[in-house]
């Protein structure tokens, strides 16, 4: 076992006292960052901070689904350019991501899941991104599985189905990047916990740690849950919230599901991952909690929920349930950019979205850092815009978890 | 009695485990690796078996150590995958939400004196078939029932083997969950006959290579709950360590009482067949490439080797692996840690967590007083949150289309009548109610009169449009107002939140009545002469105002009239007491000719005069503005809900998407709900939209289609065409006014008497 | 599953609530008066500490009472 | 399972708002008996009066008839309580919730207002709309 994985990873290196650019957090995001950093802007005296293991936070935790069928134009944008470069991800970090691009559904089930359905799939279609609006006899074609009669509870109208959307292997990514950045030059340091951010007149100038002080030409801020904890150090406010987002894998079974499927009416998402285990989703518990833990009625709300789509599951059995702490922003989008602190770059408030960004995300927040200001496809998601009231609200006719 | 195992039959005892038979009828191996294919055999005898998994029937990966005989039962063995297949459910699952004084969880001999010690209520969760220990007064002794996860607030998940998940909350709780054993590292010692002691001792049988690498403590709820782990040198494994509010440990999950384990180290031989983790097929091997890595947290080793991730969560590799890693990098397993120990302990079905909450369960369906009569009537329902509303009412063989034009002519041109009873209603009281509903409307309600009524918005602080209704003064600090279906809870609590938080002053009660009234709206212009016949109530334009309000009695039931309409014909809306709603409908049924009429025919009506539906036209990102309702927002009040966002940069800007009418160049042609606008058809991806179509209808009173939009800097684009390029065929549409249809709302007053 | 200490009802399941966030963060004095950042401040920002936190929770499927409560975000330990 | 469901009638019901008028019940939890009728507490500032109507209550801050925003189920029998703890996370042991008390709580998916007339005679006041539902879950739970 292990095949899968290369004969090396990454090194164990000393931190050093200073670097040009340090990211607080090694998950997905700042590991993508920091391989774009070296790759793509020549940056290689670059440190990632992880207070606990590499790519242990959230993108450890999360359910992997990619698609970019998002209904705002900014947000298609970022996610659309996230999964072109997951096309051509593979090839890139010389890495099996399981990437599969098994097509993603996203039921409705009321008449004005249908509408804004329909209005999500012609704005992607116009925005270049793949959709197709399904009828229910086309949903049981593309996923014999579910259940689409309409004697129950809450009928499956239709369905968006975004054929490139799929599913990739977690750790593979998270690792394929780490193994890339540590190859360019980049400094992993792990058990490294950034207690608090220096700032001197106005700029942030280096990170206090559990290994001691490390200065920084620039911090890109990439910490996930605790984005707005380590913030605050800095004086800086974000506007988000941390909430537990639990998820649940069954037991291995002969593949029954080629395709992930994702309904919000009902709070599910499922995909069947490549060693068998049906990998499943469920809404964000209610409460600010920085617990790994979530609350037991949701798992069994969402449980009901997959046996009313999926009855074929009902001898299915959990294996394992935990839950990720992601942070929130109100309009469910992410921020992406520059603060007020100079020097200080913050990325963050992926909410539910981050796996399937991990990339373009990376390489924006790199592009950013880099130039000093917002790339022109993360410039919408700035802090700025709960002052003006641009928001890019994904929650309203959009919002589809995952 | 006799079983079956991979097609062969044997003869079983009563009271034995799949296993033991299987071990007694000198069935060695009978099983294959997940990946390797190598021969395996029954290992243990108890719930971390690695090899021993089997499928019955619909039931996949069945642990053969766990699976009590029963006679005829056939098993199949698996190689590390079960088979999801559909079959009637044979079992019911329900719950059971307990509360105990002391949970003890595990029936062995600590468990049982825990128990005996305890007073109160007690429970014993025992996963084991039988206990010393019995239920007798204050003691609830629980087999077959496995403690799965352990949460905040001392609570319990617990799950009676194929019957019932136990929520139990305890003032205190006792683990005594026990011990482990562990396999012994060697080359090939995943060969069918090797078997760890503690099985070969339970079997009783000969000719095993009874093996054992010591004991490792069950601390897998402790650790679940947040419960700190210490490494016991003495028996090479993680003990409970530190404290947890109100949760003990107690006998060997302590490491008392467990053998010393004989000191480790790595044995010589091939350690590519120094099986770690059986039911992974990882080894020895596998973890020395995982360091070769340059992995050095078991986190990560685990994920490279997937040591510990097969349906046995690691219960037999997850110490052996710590202590391999230890060795190999030379330093005390202590340091490393353990991975992180996650719910449920043992696997749970699906079907067992979800409970009776399945088909016509899993979701209430909540219906009107007068639901009985539509389904008597072949009504097509909606669902609107959990309502069940009629959307129409097709007569025999009609289409809905058609049927919808006939509903809409019947409320222009006769009569026509609606449930309208989902409509929340929310009852204000007291001598502040009317500064209260200043703040929370838009508009203001100083100069509302009492027996009148005034439609309103209400905008979140951001200045987007969160509900709308009617507000009806009843009295003289006495209000109702009415809200969407969707948001009668949600409006409810968001008025009590600000009176309750930021208002505690305000002598203000609510009071949620929507179910107190049923509300029948009649509507078209000959509602009046139709209701007139039952009511004494004076119903003609000069005693009773539009959006006046009137108490008597209709159909001899004390009803509240209402003058107020959503579809712009004269119209009443009446209410009575909820019981005897289905009563007022049949009266008015039999009054007359009338057409009942269902949601669909309430939008396309609606519609016609531009009447938003929040939800449908609107989405949390327009305002009261967009919608073409500035008359609504009050330029007087100093302040309301949302009005200070309405002077941001970007909710001021001119150009912002605003709600205007559509009429499709072909007056046939339908557009679709959600489509989106562009200005230039022909134009390559990705091509900028202006605007996208909230609601579409065919009018029987414009004798075409016609649709409502929210177009950007609509208001200034009348006249021009956009296009929905995505349409089938593509529908090309001409801005017009919202208004379509009698804009000078010259029918609402209806003919006189 | 928290065990929410309702102040009337007493200790509930967190089903029969919903959440508020931050708790006492006062509705300005006068909206109008207010730049454009200082009113997204207080419509958009909510603490978000990891450790204790005055919280509101409303009794939603009891009493109907809002009320606040210290909670530690770092173990879902209710403090007060 | 040893329980019977019914549905006993409640001609009237009030809501009444403000203050505790004499002999109401201020106790969270608890009703109270007065003049023949059952005071329900339903908060600090609120209660139900079953049996009572508007016009009996002139002293109260408010009165808002609710006659026929709640159903009674009754559900009588030895075996009444287990039936409600399978959807129900309250402690129904007689030492948590006597007889005479009351809770608003969650039945299975439906809010609910619980009464307890006797030891094993409850009374299940939820919305008429979601009646149906209850019921059928009910059935089925009594079922087994």
């Amino acid at each position: 076992m292990g095949g899968e994985h290369p004969a090396f990873l990454w090194r164990t290196p000393e931190p050093r006292r200073s670097y040009d650019v340090v990211i607080v957090g090694g998950g997905g995001h700042g590991l993508a960052t920091a391989y774009y950093l070296a790759k793509e802007h020549g940056i290689t005296d670059v440190a990632v901070l992880e207070r606990g293991w590499l790519a242990g936070g959230n993108i450890t935790r999360n359910t992997t689904v990619i698609r970019s069928n998002y209904l705002w134009d900014e947000s298609a944008g970022i996610y659309e350019h996230a999964l072109q470069l997951w096309e051509g991800l593979e090839e890139e970090l010389d890495y099996d991501l399981l990437f599969s691009q098994r097509g993603v559904l996203n039921l409705a089930h009321t008449l004005q899941d249908v509408r804004d359905s329909v209005r999500r799939v012609q704005a992607n279609v116009l925005n270049g991104v793949d959709a197709e609006w399904l009828e229910p006899d086309e949903v049981a074609e593309a996923c014999p599985l579910v259940n689409v009669s309409p004697d129950v509870r809450h009928p499956v109208l239709g369905a968006t189905f975004q054929p490139r959307g799929g599913i990739a292997r977690h750790e593979n990514v998270a690792w394929a990047f780490a193994r890339g950045a540590d190859a360019l030059g980049v400094d992993l340091l792990q058990g490294c916990e950034v207690q608090r951010l220096v700032v001197e007149d106005g700029r942030a100038v280096a990170v206090d740690t559990s290994l001691g002080r490390i200065a920084a030409g620039s911090i890109g801020l990439v910490a996930a849950g605790h984005s707005s904890v380590i913030a605050e150090t800095a004086r800086l406010r974000l506007p988000l919230q941390t909430h537990p987002l639990q998820a649940l894998v069954s037991e291995l079974y002969e593949q029954v599901l080629d395709r992930v499927v994702m309904s919000n009416a009902v709070h599910v998402y499922v995909s069947q991952a490549h060693k068998g285990e049906l990998v499943m989703g469920a809404g964000i518990d209610g409460y600010n909690s920085y617990v790994q833990r979530g609350s037991v009625h949701v798992i069994e709300h969402q449980l009901a929920a997959a046996l009313e789509l999926f009855p074929v599951f009902a001898n299915a059995r959990v294996l394992r349930t935990w839950a990720g702490i992601v942070d929130v922003c109100p309009d469910a989008s992410p921020i992406v950019g520059p603060t007020p602190v100079e020097s200080l770059y913050v990325n963050c408030g992926w909410g539910t979205g981050g796996f399937k960004a991990t990339p373009a995300s990376g390489r924006v927040f790199a592009w950013t850092i880099a130039n000093g200001r917002p790339h022109v496809l993360n410039e919408p998601f700035s802090l700025e815009r709960f002052t003006s009231g641009a928001l890019i609200d994904e929650h309203g006719a959009a919002a589809v978890a995952h | 009695m006799r079983f079956r195992f991979d097609g062969t039959e044997y003869e079983g005892r009563e009271g034995e485990t799949l296993a033991a038979a299987l071990v007694r009828n000198g069935v060695v191996g009978g099983f294959t690796s997940i990946y390797l294919g190598r021969p395996r055999g029954v290992y243990t005898a108890d719930e971390q078996e690695p090899n021993a998994l089997v499928q019955v029937g619909a039931e996949p990966l069945l642990r053969a150590t766990l699976v009590e005989l029963e006679d005829g039962l056939e098993a199949m063995p698996l190689a590390g995958k079960g088979l999801l297949v559909t079959a009637p459910e044979a079992r019911r699952h329900d719950a059971r939400y307990v509360h105990c004084d002391v949970l003890v969880v595990g029936g062995g001999r600590a468990g049982c004196e825990a128990a005996r010690a305890a007073s109160g209520r007690v429970i014993l969760l025992e996963q084991g078939p039988s206990c010393e220990l019995e239920s007798g007064e204050g003691l609830q002794v629980l087999t077959r029932t496995v403690a799965l996860g352990l949460y905040e607030g001392n609570y319990v998940l617990a799950a009676e083997r194929g019957r019932r998940a136990w929520h139990v909350r305890a003032k205190r709780i006792v683990l005594a969950t026990g011990a482990l054993e562990r396999p012994e590292l060697f080359e090939d010692n995943d060969r069918p006959g090797v078997m760890l002691a503690g099985a070969v001792e339970r079997y009783r049988v000969d000719g095993m290579r009874a093996v054992s690498g010591g004991w490792s403590p069950r601390v897998h709820l402790w650790s679940q709950a947040g419960g700190r782990l210490r490494w016991d040198d003495r028996i090479g494994a993680p003990v409970p360590d530190g404290e947890l509010r109100a949760v003990e440990c107690t006998g060997r999950l302590t490491g008392e009482g467990l053998p010393e384990a004989p000191p480790f180290r790595l044995p010589d031989g091939d350690e590519t067949t120094m099986f770690v983790d059986l039911e992974r097929d990882a080894t020895v091997a596998d973890l020395r490439r995982a360091l070769g890595a340059g992995l050095r947290s078991v986190e990560h080793v685990k994920r490279y080797t997937t040591v510990g991730t097969g349906s046995d969560q690691g219960k037999t590799a997850n110490v052996n692996a710590i202590r391999v890693v230890a060795e190999l990098l030379g330093v005390d397993p202590g340091e490393l840690g353990t991975t992180t120990f996650r719910p449920p302990y043992l696997p749970v079905s699906f079907s067992l967590l979800a409970g009776r909450n399945r088909g016509a369960l899993f979701d209430p369906a909540r219906e009107t007083p007068i639901h009985r009569w539509h389904v008597q009537h072949g009504a097509v329902f909606e669902n609107v949150g959990q309502w069940k509303r009629p959307r129409y009412y097709p007569l025999e063989g009609e289409r809905m289309d058609a049927a919808v034009l006939r509903e809409c002519a019947a409320a222009r041109e006769g009569v026509a009548m609606m449930d309208a009873s989902t409509l929340g209603k929310i009852d204000v009281q007291g001598p502040d109610a009317v500064t209260f509903l200043n703040r929370l409307y838009t508009n203001a309600y100083d100069s509302l009169a009492v027996g009148m009524c005034r439609y309103g918005v209400m905008c979140r602080p951001d200045g987007m449009v969160f509900d709308d209704g009617v507000v009806m003064r009843v009295g003289e600090e006495r209000y109702v107002c009415t809200t969407t279906t969707g948001n009668a809870a949600p409006v409810l609590n968001w008025m009590e939140e600000w009176l309750q938080t930021e208002w505690p002053e305000l002598r203000v009660w609510l009071t949620s009545v929507t179910e107190q009234w049923a509300t029948v709206a009649v509507a078209g212009p000959g509602s009046r002469e139709l209701l007139q016949g039952l009511t004494a109530i004076p119903l003609d334009r000069e005693s009773f105002p539009f959006m006046g309000i009137r108490e008597g009695e209709v159909a001899g039931l004390p009803a509240r009239v209402c003058r107020i309409s959503f579809s712009g014909e004269l119209a009443f809306e009446v209410n009575v007491d909820g019981r005897r709603g289905l009563e007022l409908w049949e009266a008015i049924q039999a009054a007359g000719d009338v057409t009942p009429y269902g949601t669909e025919a309430m939008h396309v009506l609606r519609a016609e005069k531009a009447y938003p539906i929040v939800g449908q036209d609107t989405d949390g990102t327009v305002t009261p503005q967009d919608l073409g309702l500035d008359w609504i927002v009050s330029k007087v009040k100093p302040d309301f809900m949302g009005k200070r966002s309405f002077a941001r940069l970007d909710t001021a800007r001119p150009d912002r998407k605003q709600l205007v009418g559509l009429l499709p160049l072909d007056p046939d042609a339908l557009l679709p709900e959600g489509a989106q606008l562009v200005d230039d058809p022909d134009a390559p991806p990705p091509v900028p939209m202006v605007g996208h179509v909230t609601s579409s209808y065919r009018s029987a009173a414009l004798g075409r289609t016609f649709a409502l939009a929210l177009v950007k800097g609509g208001r200034e684009r009348i006249g021009e065409v956009v296009h929905a390029p995505l349409a089938s065929p593509p529908v090309a549409a001409e801005i017009v006014p919202m208004v379509l249809y009698d804009p000078e709302n010259a029918r609402r007053d209806g003919r006189p008497l | 599953m928290l065990l929410v200490p309702c102040p009337w009802c007493g200790e509930r399941d967190e089903t029969e609530f919903s959440y508020g966030a931050e708790a006492e963060v006062a509705y300005p004095a006068d909206p109008s008066a207010l730049t454009d950042a200082e009113w997204g401040a207080w419509v958009f920002f909510r603490a978000n500490p990891k450790g204790p936190l005055k919280e509101r929770w409303v009794h939603v499927q009891g009493c109907r009472r809002w009320f606040g409560v210290v909670r530690d975000t770092a173990t879902n330990e209710f403090v007060r | 399972m040893t329980a019977a469901l019914s549905e006993p009638k409640i001609e009237a019901q009030v809501t009444l708002r403000g203050g505790p008028l004499p002999g109401f019940p201020v106790e969270p939890n608890t009703t109270a008996e007065l003049d023949g009728r059952t005071v329900v507490w339903l908060g600090p500032d609120e209660w139900l009066v079953l049996g009572g109507r508007e016009k009996d209550y002139p002293a109260a801050a408010a009165a808002v008839d609710v006659s026929a925003a709640r159903v009674c189920l009754e559900l009588a029998g030895p075996g009444a309580a287990d039936v409600l703890a399978g959807g129900c996370s309250l402690d129904l042991d007689a030492s948590a919730f006597a007889p005479g008390g009351c809770a608003q709580t969650l039945l299975a998916r439906a809010q609910v207002v619980l009464l307890r007339p006797q030891l094993e005679r409850w009374w299940i006041l939820v919305r008429p709309s979601f009646a149906p539902y209850l019921r059928a879950w009910l059935e089925d739970a009594l079922a087994g």
